[in-house]
């Protein structure tokens, strides 16, 4: 079976057509590739394709599904898109949710928290103050909005990723 | 003669610290915060005592606890590092007092050079160049063109009472002067109500050089030559080499022995730094003196081959330099840069996080200053640094293609660095041609932007890694796997979800 | 100019080579064998080509299929490393008829050197002393006696038909000779009919001192000082230094001279070295040449400031030397220690297998040239060293400190490695106070021995690791396993059994 | 519970009194300790003792219960003794099956097999041939011996503790 995967931007579509210890044939976008590739640390592969030879690194990302991949110079965000990955992209798209979320990308502690359940906000005041290695982050609303719910007070420590502040 | 060294600091520079003292038959006692328990430093020492919360205002700016902590370990000396302790005055007398030795100057010189205005005075009088400029307001028309003619050109206009950039006039030719005065007062006067201003040798294409020198208990100072560190990103150094690409022999001379009466002013004893500002005809400022190890201090340890943790520590104990102004050598050029969790791509926001998988560069002419291990979450309580990168070459060009080397194979995952980034720096052309001041960052943008190096094939490569660890991880739940199809299965899916989420 | 290289070899020194290359700008090729899929080597390199099985005479020394390789990759030079393909004639004359450069010396260069007895006559004809003794066997008992005058005490003598020790006798005064001579003769004609003596030289306490050099295509040579590797094992390098302990400047500029005229006899061009045996009074004598990059090259780049890769690149591609003699000088003092898979409390066993856990030593002064990584099997087929640790001091006393503060904390846990044994010759006094020769090892037992550092409490820290690992385990699997009695509970045990060997 | 652990020859009693967190309090030989100990990196122990630093790499054996424990300076082989072991000890006592077993201790390929089934060995006679890293080993009998079973062949490869003789 072929499964879509989605790197940056782009949707590319893989097949594994054969493998044999490490040596494995894949269709990508119609494209036929034979590589050895090996996975020789955790995490790590090292990939010999027409002889040139690839380090990639993966890192998992949220769950099983995402990963950060590192080559030489880049990072890409790569996603596998499954049958599940694919109905949560539509129920997202329906509901729109993650936008109403300010949420922390880096861990760190709440510094200031600048408004409460209730408030109105002007477009581009800044809601919460997070610092993290002696760098304070100011978090800011991009267009006027309504405090719904503030989930952190401060000197709260955050992890990446952790809903902040929900605004209508 | 010290026995046992309480190291008042954590990361790369309390291992450094340590290496030295054990090198030298001296015992270590590491202090901890709460989220240091698992830093490298705790293991590397040979005693280790837990000193407070996470936060550094409630550990290691902790005097009292540190004293108590030097006095139950039996250790004879305290080695601050850098930052935290190592510029505090009363830290430095409160050892004293208390008998433990503390491995840097005493109170005296660093309330000297920390206070800018003490330290101004003090180094006019003993004959080292300020920029020039005015010490006391000016009112008078008059009197405002006489000093600018005194200074001569470019100046810089500010505004006594003055800030935000508001009655500030450059000016650059003789025919401005009287309007750029009369404008800088009324635009002072308007935003202030006080028309007085100061005026100030403006320096064109500042150069950041400092001196690395060294001071004995005997009243004996040496300078260990220059470092060049004017690539510099918000008054952050990013890269330092030595020797200065601008350098030449008779102003080395002239500015080291500048650097050494500045610390004689002081009765200097330690390790120091003198910082200087150079204009781009070789005219050089005191700018100030750190009273401790820099950061950058390694290439200098590689270019002269001393090692200055050691140094100070003799000088603690009270020894004589060992050497001698004529002894010391430049031997080949050294670069160093810092390595930071933060990502440059994306405003240099932090990034803390845990070290997944780490390959250190090895080989001819690197060394490596670090602290972070695999499986090491790096805290967001303190600098985001996590190690330094020296390299050594014959000359700067072979300099300059060893780091690139290195960086190449030194691989960081778990966090974002600023790897990418440094690697930028070093083929921008200004910089491979050493023509840079402290704008260089600025005016490199275009050099410094994210690049994609990797072509439309290596991006295929990373999909098809992805893909081959997804399929290894549903082949370990469920052998079958990759030969059935999910898509249309929802029971089976909801079950491989849930496993994947383990 | 060399764009890309092939270079025929593995482990660290393939990786080394491939350093440089990535320097100088030049792409990479590896070639590997089945053993080798996941060695470093492979990893690093731009390309990387299989080559066959992995016993080495199947794949590494197989000229055809590297030639082959390295048409097919358009590597346009080829750098044999140390070991394999290195000093075989015959493959720097395939490369030169294949129209690819050869990184190393011509065919005639490695055959006259290759050749112990060529080698001896050419380095008589130059004028390099060699160990003296005669050529041809001698039966006549005067003409025996008048040799060893003329040689001078002590000789031994040696049947010319010998072997296994029988009809050899080593003699030390003038009284000794004639009785010596005529009981050796008797023995030998005995032993194989034959009566004819050799009569050599004997070398009291023997130091293996090599010097290293470097000749380009222009018939200029130079050398960069000696390497002192009389620390040996089984005639195995273990520790290498450079200043030699015993060196003085007339002897090393004489001996440099030598090791100069040996190179030019045989119009070397690439990196040489130039092996001596001397004896306490610093008399030398020439024992061979390697015709090649040695292992333990890297204490001299520290010492002197030179890539010798690099060096050996421009050599091949045709360069002058940048330097000339006076140009060269010594800085300070390196070590280089071997780090074997082996178990050094057990007869030097080999311990191949996978690589658990890494700690590699950093911070100033320490170079570390590896291969392994975390998971990485290091293969039974080749060589057991690991890697190679270099140390620089100011001085000789700093390097060994130096050195030990590195071992300390080089940790390598999955086999057995020489580690602990490095170390305790790191502090065998005669080491320390430089006084030693190829005696060494078999002198200093007493010291290498394996002991016990670790007190009572120490033990027990070891006995409550593994306990608490041990019962974290069982945790994992059942959460209330620890406050279980497992002894009388036959069936619970049975369960936990299957699931611990899982 | 208490367990027993065998550590080089000496057998000790350990028991564990409380934990919390990374900090523990053993019963070893009727000593007290309190430790602070911490899985820092996969095998690898931080521990605090008495306010000194120690660091201890573990290094699982043939099964969960035997370690190779590395110190700074020292090794032990280490071993859980619960009630399987012990049953297995004794049983091994018994029959001493393990003596009549010629294994290698470190993985190679056979050079030379030098007996066959029903051969009468002197003591001190080589009966296999192993090299690994260009140095060969020989294994030889210490007695004189009858050999029962050659498990292994010229140009086998034998991975480390494999039975390759099996004698009488």
């Amino acid at each position: 079976m072929s499964y879509e995967i989605k790197i940056n931007d782009r949707l590319a579509n893989i097949e594994l057509l054969s493998r044999e210890d490490n040596k494995i044939q894949v269709l990508l976008d119609n494209k036929v590739y034979d590589l050895d590739i090996l996975e020789v640390e955790k995490g790590v592969y090292s990939i010999l394709l027409d002889n040139r030879s690839f380090n990639v690194e993966l890192v998992e990302g949220k769950n099983a599904k995402t990963y950060l991949v590192n080559t030489l110079y880049d990072s890409f965000d790569v996603e596998i898109i499954d049958a599940e990955a694919k109905y949560l992209m539509n129920r997202r798209k329906d509901d729109g949710e993650d936008e109403h979320i300010i949420a922390s990308p880096m861990p760190g502690k709440v510094v200031k928290v600048l408004v409460k359940e209730g408030d109105h906000v002007k477009a581009g005041e800044t809601v919460v103050v997070v610092s993290a290695m002696k760098m304070e982050s100011e978090y800011k609303v991009k267009q006027d909005r309504v405090i719904k719910k503030v989930l952190v007070k401060e000197g709260d420590t955050v992890s990446g990723d952790q809903p902040m502040v929900i605004i209508e | 003669m010290i026995k046992k060294v309480l190291v008042a600091n954590r990361g790369e520079i309390a291992i450094r610290v340590m290496r030295s003292c054990r090198e030298m038959g001296i015992e270590t006692v590491a202090v901890f915060s709460e989220a240091d328990r698992s830093s490298m430093h705790v293991r590397y020492a040979d005693d280790a005592y837990y000193i407070g919360p996470s936060p550094s205002s409630e550990s290691y700016l902790k005097m009292e606890k540190i004293i108590e902590v030097a006095k139950k370990s039996g250790a004879d000396a305290i080695h601050p590092g850098y930052g935290f302790l190592s510029e505090n005055a009363a830290f430095s007398a409160r050892c004293q007092k208390e008998g433990i030795l503390f491995i840097g100057p005493d109170s005296f010189a660093i309330e000297t050079m920390g206070d800018k205005i003490t330290a101004r005075k003090t180094m006019i009088a003993a004959g080292v160049p300020v920029v020039p400029g005015t010490t006391e307001p000016i009112s008078d028309l008059k009197k405002a063109v006489e000093v600018i003619h005194g200074i001569g050109l470019p100046v810089m206009i500010k505004a006594s009472a003055g800030g935000g950039g508001k009655g500030m006039r450059l000016v650059k030719e003789e025919s401005q002067i009287l309007d750029a005065v009369s404008a800088a007062r009324s635009e002072a006067k308007a935003a202030f109500g006080d028309d007085a201003v100061y005026i100030e040798k403006y320096i064109n294409s500042p150069h950041h050089i400092e001196f690395q020198i060294l001071g004995d208990k005997h009243g004996n100072v040496v300078h260990l030559f220059e470092r060049e560190c004017s690539v510099q990103r918000r008054h952050q150094k990013v890269v330092e080499e030595t020797p200065s690409p601008i350098m030449t022999p008779e102003v080395r001379a002239k500015m080291g022995e500048a650097a050494v009466a500045a610390a004689k002013a002081v009765n200097y004893h330690g390790a120091g730094t003198i910082e200087f500002i150079v204009d781009d005809n070789l005219n050089y400022y005191f700018l100030e003196m750190n009273t401790r190890l820099q950061v950058e201090h390694p290439i200098t340890e590689r270019v002269v081959g001393v090692d200055l943790v050691k140094q100070q520590i003799n000088i603690a104990n009270g020894l004589e330099l060992s050497f001698r102004q004529e002894d010391l050598k430049q031997h080949g050029h050294a670069i160093e840069v810092r390595i930071y969790a933060e990502d440059p791509d994306n405003n240099f926001m932090p990034s803390p996080g845990m070290i997944k998988h780490i390959t250190e560069p090895l080989g001819l002419g690197v060394r490596h200053d670090g602290y972070a291990y695999e499986g090491y979450e790096i805290p967001m309580h303190y600098d985001p640094m996590i190690s330094k990168l020296i390299v050594w070459g014959e000359t700067r060009t072979e300099a300059i293609a060893r780091m690139k080397r290195a960086l190449y194979n030194y691989k960081i995952t778990g966090v974002k660095t600023s790897i990418p980034y440094l690697h930028r720096i070093l083929e921008v052309p200004a910089f491979i041609e050493g023509r840079y001041n402290t704008h260089f960052i600025e005016e490199n943008q275009q050099y410094l932007k994210p690049r994609k190096n990797c072509s439309g094939r290596c991006e295929d490569v990373a999909v098809i890694a992805a893909f081959f660890d997804y399929i290894n991880k549903l082949e370990k739940i469920q052998p079958q796997a990759i030969t059935k199809d999910l898509g249309n299965n929802w029971k089976d899916f909801g079950r491989k979800r849930s496993i994947l989420r383990l």
